[in-house]
């Protein structure tokens, strides 16, 4: 049995649904030795700014039980820099590539996206999420207002299938996955990390230099799961699901409950085949079940 | 060439209180590895410790394919790796990083090898390759107290010229490693130094290196997720600003690169 | 060198900070074989409604990584069945107890308080966020305004040292923090549990009967510390912190980020001795650094 | 008596595929265990998985401080189980629950045993104390195929007779376990059920035994975090509403007590 692993977000046709996500996969090349781009749903790049950003001051990871906080801090090398850089070797290497931005404004953010209108990118991914940059990320994706604002303003900056990032920290997600829907996203992706915070009894010090930080891997994905579940209620445009995705199986439960594709994360890190290996184990999952495509899967879970 | 690995675990001897001697089938490894480069080994198959552990190589044996690890028993993971035994396997990605920078010319055909504690594992590989290019090398070696002190027989087999020093005075010199080495170069000896050891050593070669005006490359660590410049999480500041990253950058720096 | 570890949560003293948290520990008395319950800080026992409840439908439980889901939905025998079988023999034992209520409705939360002053009930612990029960729990606990008049309507009805305990899983526990402070509460308690969920590939359904569940275990405390943390910052009311600790490394991590006391959960499941060892290890620990107070630790956390 | 304790594993064997015998010194736990008690088992000193794992007493030596327990390698927990060898340390809480209750009077001198799959774990004990009471026990062991069927020798050396089915007829008689008690039934005999196995298997031996109106003792399994009364996670089904919990109320419960 040969079965269809192609999905849609939005007008973005998808040969699988696994992408990796945005921080953790660099701007795939790191990966290129591991697998072939090409044959990955897509690639969403680190986090791009306008101006090249240095970063957090270290230590900026540390391990936590099932998970890891990071500060990272945006540090990129602005979005000139990819564009002349990576973007010519990702296009050559036949990579989806989905940019995510990350800005201080609204109209840092519009600027981003008319810049990021360029052949070889596939879509935009709307970090309004990031929880380590004090002046944006967490304000904008945490409020329903203003995240009705910035992808309203980003839309009219942009062809390119928009894909809207969410945070977790936040009371009602569905409330904001329906504000981002109703301003224009193509698609909504979550979940970023949650924010928090290790100590060292030593020092007695925060561990992080940035004192808090993003916590990912296995340990989010409880709760990954079930905002996917509860915005797939809410939204009717196509969702990607992330946070904690380490196995195959993994992703399936994310596709069960409503998300239409998923991203990869700190499992990169772990171990760096992963993508790859999700894919291929999705594929065998559609085998054994005897189903013909995965879109058959989305959303498909029983109450 | 980076390769993800599972290789078999031909030994795992505990040497010390706290340390642990690995030998490990990893032919490609083996082959590849260069002084002052790292593995990431992945010491569980559950999701508790998660991230990999970067170990540098200590040895390496194309030949047999093996490469060995010397690690220091000082948490959750390092702890799960001296539970491995014989015939065991082991997940294994390598090698990575940019190791120790080899002398070519002949001013400097005297290399300080300079360790402080667990900085002792990637000077065995890093002496064996200058041996070979017949590179003059003496091991300046400090630890706190005799007991923690490891391996120095397989330096002297090499034909390295080894000085110690302990905290407490119980092998080698009372004090640290770093005056070990000034006490040295104030007998008017020079050389290029290598060095591996918690960051306060560093720093305090570091002025060292820069009073004498001797060229000092420094391997350094930093907490990693990935180890493969992908995470940006193993930044280490660079004077003027910015940062560089241990995995890619290093783990291996010139003194003068980066800000400790 | 002896140490003092006694703390005190308003008019409440404690001989020590440890306290076990509701809905693990069941009434205390199902730990007596592991060591003496007076020796706790206190025992917080299980959330207590006004009627029996049954609890929800199996399945209740299910492991994640590094972590466990419940959705036990309340389950208890009620005030009164509390009140005449439990209290008298956690009051031979000498026990601090502290009762955890949960309501429907505001009347009901007033009416529980009223009940419950006792002799042998130290203090009260609002449980007003409890994601299993859909009509009460959820709500109480993410809105500030709710939060304000269920405090304030509970502050009335009783002369017990009132702890509010907050649900982790809003925007802003700050806000939320300081609305339970203006209200009249001695203290906060915090975190609950995150609203997680968990699936079954084969069955492609939520394992638990309740679709969610509460995440709780080492998986959350990243999260946990940094919502002491954050609390600290906003309130004057003493914090009793919680939410993965396992060990009292974990429990001191707690105290630095500004919690004066803590809560053993899910560690008491683990190894049901973990409650002794904690006050065992916090007094090694001072011991050690030559401290000679717990209450020096409370918040000395250095940025 | 509960108590934690940790002790020394004795011998950990691979019986078939999936079925493993681990034999481990818990004094304490030998001399007072009943059958059908259970252990809560921590297979890991990390946080994942998080739990203990509820495994059924399957036998007990009291003379040498010795417990039994026969587990299916099915998951995470059961995996790691089976990676613990000889002399390693085990950490094991018990023994737990309410278990089988013994035939006292004349008229129960029979005892029939079903076992569906690994629900032959807590048999063997129960059989012993059977035994010894001069209590003539049977017993009927369902399972997918001859491969997966264990333990039929300790049976035979108690003196219970053994009848057997399999899934695929590859051992004793085709089908499952519930119809090779049926069957049995029908040739007139009779006697008090002791039940462990997959819930639709106890299931329909709860129809059968309400139909014959016989006594049925089924044991449960149940998602449990505590397994002490505390965490009311373990929650069975009673006839006319509520629960009650699988780790103290049972796990093993009259047939008409539990609603499956
Ligand atoms: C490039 C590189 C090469 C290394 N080579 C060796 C080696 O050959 N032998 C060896 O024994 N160790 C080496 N280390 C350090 C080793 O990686 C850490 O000791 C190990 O990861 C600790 O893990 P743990 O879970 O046992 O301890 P944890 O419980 O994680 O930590 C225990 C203690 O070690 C410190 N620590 C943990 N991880 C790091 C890290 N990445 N860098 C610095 N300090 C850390 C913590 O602050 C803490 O004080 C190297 C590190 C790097 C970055
Ligand atoms: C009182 C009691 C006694 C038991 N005695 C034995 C025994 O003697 N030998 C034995 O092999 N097993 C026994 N079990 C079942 C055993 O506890 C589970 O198989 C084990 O916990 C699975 O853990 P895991 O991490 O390996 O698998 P997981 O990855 O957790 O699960 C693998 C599969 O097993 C199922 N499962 C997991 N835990 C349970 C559970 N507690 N109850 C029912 N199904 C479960 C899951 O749904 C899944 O299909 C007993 C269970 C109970 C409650
Ligand atoms: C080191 C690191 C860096 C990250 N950087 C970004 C980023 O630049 N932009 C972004 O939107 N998300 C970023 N994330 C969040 C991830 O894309 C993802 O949403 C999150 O890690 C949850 O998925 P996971 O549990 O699979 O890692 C980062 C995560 C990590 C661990
Ligand atoms: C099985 C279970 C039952 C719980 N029941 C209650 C409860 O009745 N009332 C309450 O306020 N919290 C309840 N909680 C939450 C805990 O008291 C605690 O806030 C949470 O588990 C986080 O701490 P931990 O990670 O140490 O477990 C329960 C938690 C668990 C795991
Ligand atoms: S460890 Fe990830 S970039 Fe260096
Ligand atoms: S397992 Fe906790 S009450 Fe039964």
């Amino acid at each position: 049995m040969v079965v269809d692993l192609s999905v849609s977000i939005g007008s973005l046709q998808l040969k699988n649904p696994v992408l990796t996500a945005s921080g953790t996969f660099g701007y795939g090349l790191e990966f290129r030795r591991f697998g072939n781009l090409g044959a990955l749903g897509g690639v969403v790049v680190k986090g791009t700014t306008l101006q090249p950003r240095a970063g957090n001051k270290p230590q900026r990871i540390v391990e936590t039980a099932a998970g890891m906080l990071n500060s990272i801090g945006l540090e990129n090398p602005g979005v000139d820099f990819f564009l002349t850089h990576y973007l010519p070797q990702l296009r050559d290497l036949g990579v989806t590539t989905i940019v995510n931005l990350a800005g201080n404004t609204i109209d840092e953010y519009c600027q981003l996206a008319e810049r990021l209108q360029q052949p070889g990118i596939a879509a935009l991914e709307l970090n309004i999420s990031c929880p380590n940059v004090k002046a944006g990320g967490m304000a904008f994706g945490t409020s329903e207002e203003v995240v009705y604002q910035v992808v309203q303003a980003v839309r009219r900056h942009t062809k390119l299938p928009l894909i809207v990032k969410l945070s977790p920290n936040v009371t009602d997600i569905a409330a904001i996955a329906r504000a981002a829907e109703a301003a224009g996203a193509d698609a909504i992706s979550l979940i970023n990390t949650l924010l928090g915070m290790a100590v060292d009894i030593r020092t007695r010090r925060p561990i992080l230099g940035n004192v808090v930080g993003g916590l990912s891997g296995p340990a989010i994905k409880p709760v990954a799961l079930r905002m996917v579940w509860q915005v797939a209620q809410a939204v009717k445009v196509p969702i990607i699901g992330m946070g904690g995705i380490m196995t195959a199986s993994d992703a399936i439960e994310f596709l069960l409950c409503g998300a239409s594709a998923v991203q990869i994360g700190a499992a990169n890190f772990v171990e760096p085949t992963t993508a790859w290996r999700v894919i291929d184990g999705i594929a065998e999952y559609l085998e054994q079940q005897g189903i013909a495509s995965v879109r058959e899967l989305i959303g498909s879970l029983q109450i | 060439m980076i390769s993800p690995c599972t290789g078999t675990i031909v030994s795992n001897e505990q040497l010390s209180r706290t340390i642990w001697l690995l030998r490990v089938e990893a032919p490609v490894i083996a082959q590849q590895v260069e002084p002052g480069q790292f593995v990431q080994v992945r010491v569980t198959s559950t999701y508790d410790p998660l991230l990999r552990t970067p170990l540098s190589v200590h040895d390496s044996d194309p030949d047999r394919g093996t490469i060995d690890l010397l690690y220091q028993t000082v948490g959750t993971s390092t702890q799960l790796l001296s539970n491995y035994r014989e015939q065991m396997r082991l997940d294994i990605l390598g090698p990575l990083g940019k190791g120790f920078t080899l002398p070519t010319g002949p001013k400097s055909s005297f290399a300080l090898l300079v360790a402080g504690g667990i900085g002792i594992a990637p000077m065995l590989l890093l002496a064996r390759f200058l041996m070979a290019n017949q590179v003059s090398t003496r091991l300046l070696y400090g630890a706190r107290t005799a007991s923690d002190m490891v391996r120095i027989d397989a330096f002297e087999k090499l034909g390295v010229t080894v000085a110690c020093s302990t905290d407490d005075g119980s092998y080698g010199v009372r004090g640290n490693v770093v005056d070990l080495l000034a006490d040295f170069l104030q007998s008017g000896a020079g050389g290029e130094i290598f060095a591996c050891g918690p960051t306060p050593m560093l720093k305090a070669l570091q002025s060292l290196a820069r009073e004498r005006e001797l060229a000092a490359q420094l391997s350094l660590e930093a907490y990693m997720a990935c180890g493969l410049g992908a995470c940006l999480g193993c930044a280490v500041a660079v004077p003027g600003g910015g940062y560089k990253h241990v995995c890619t950058d290093g783990p291996v720096f010139a003194a003068w690169e980066v800000e400790l």
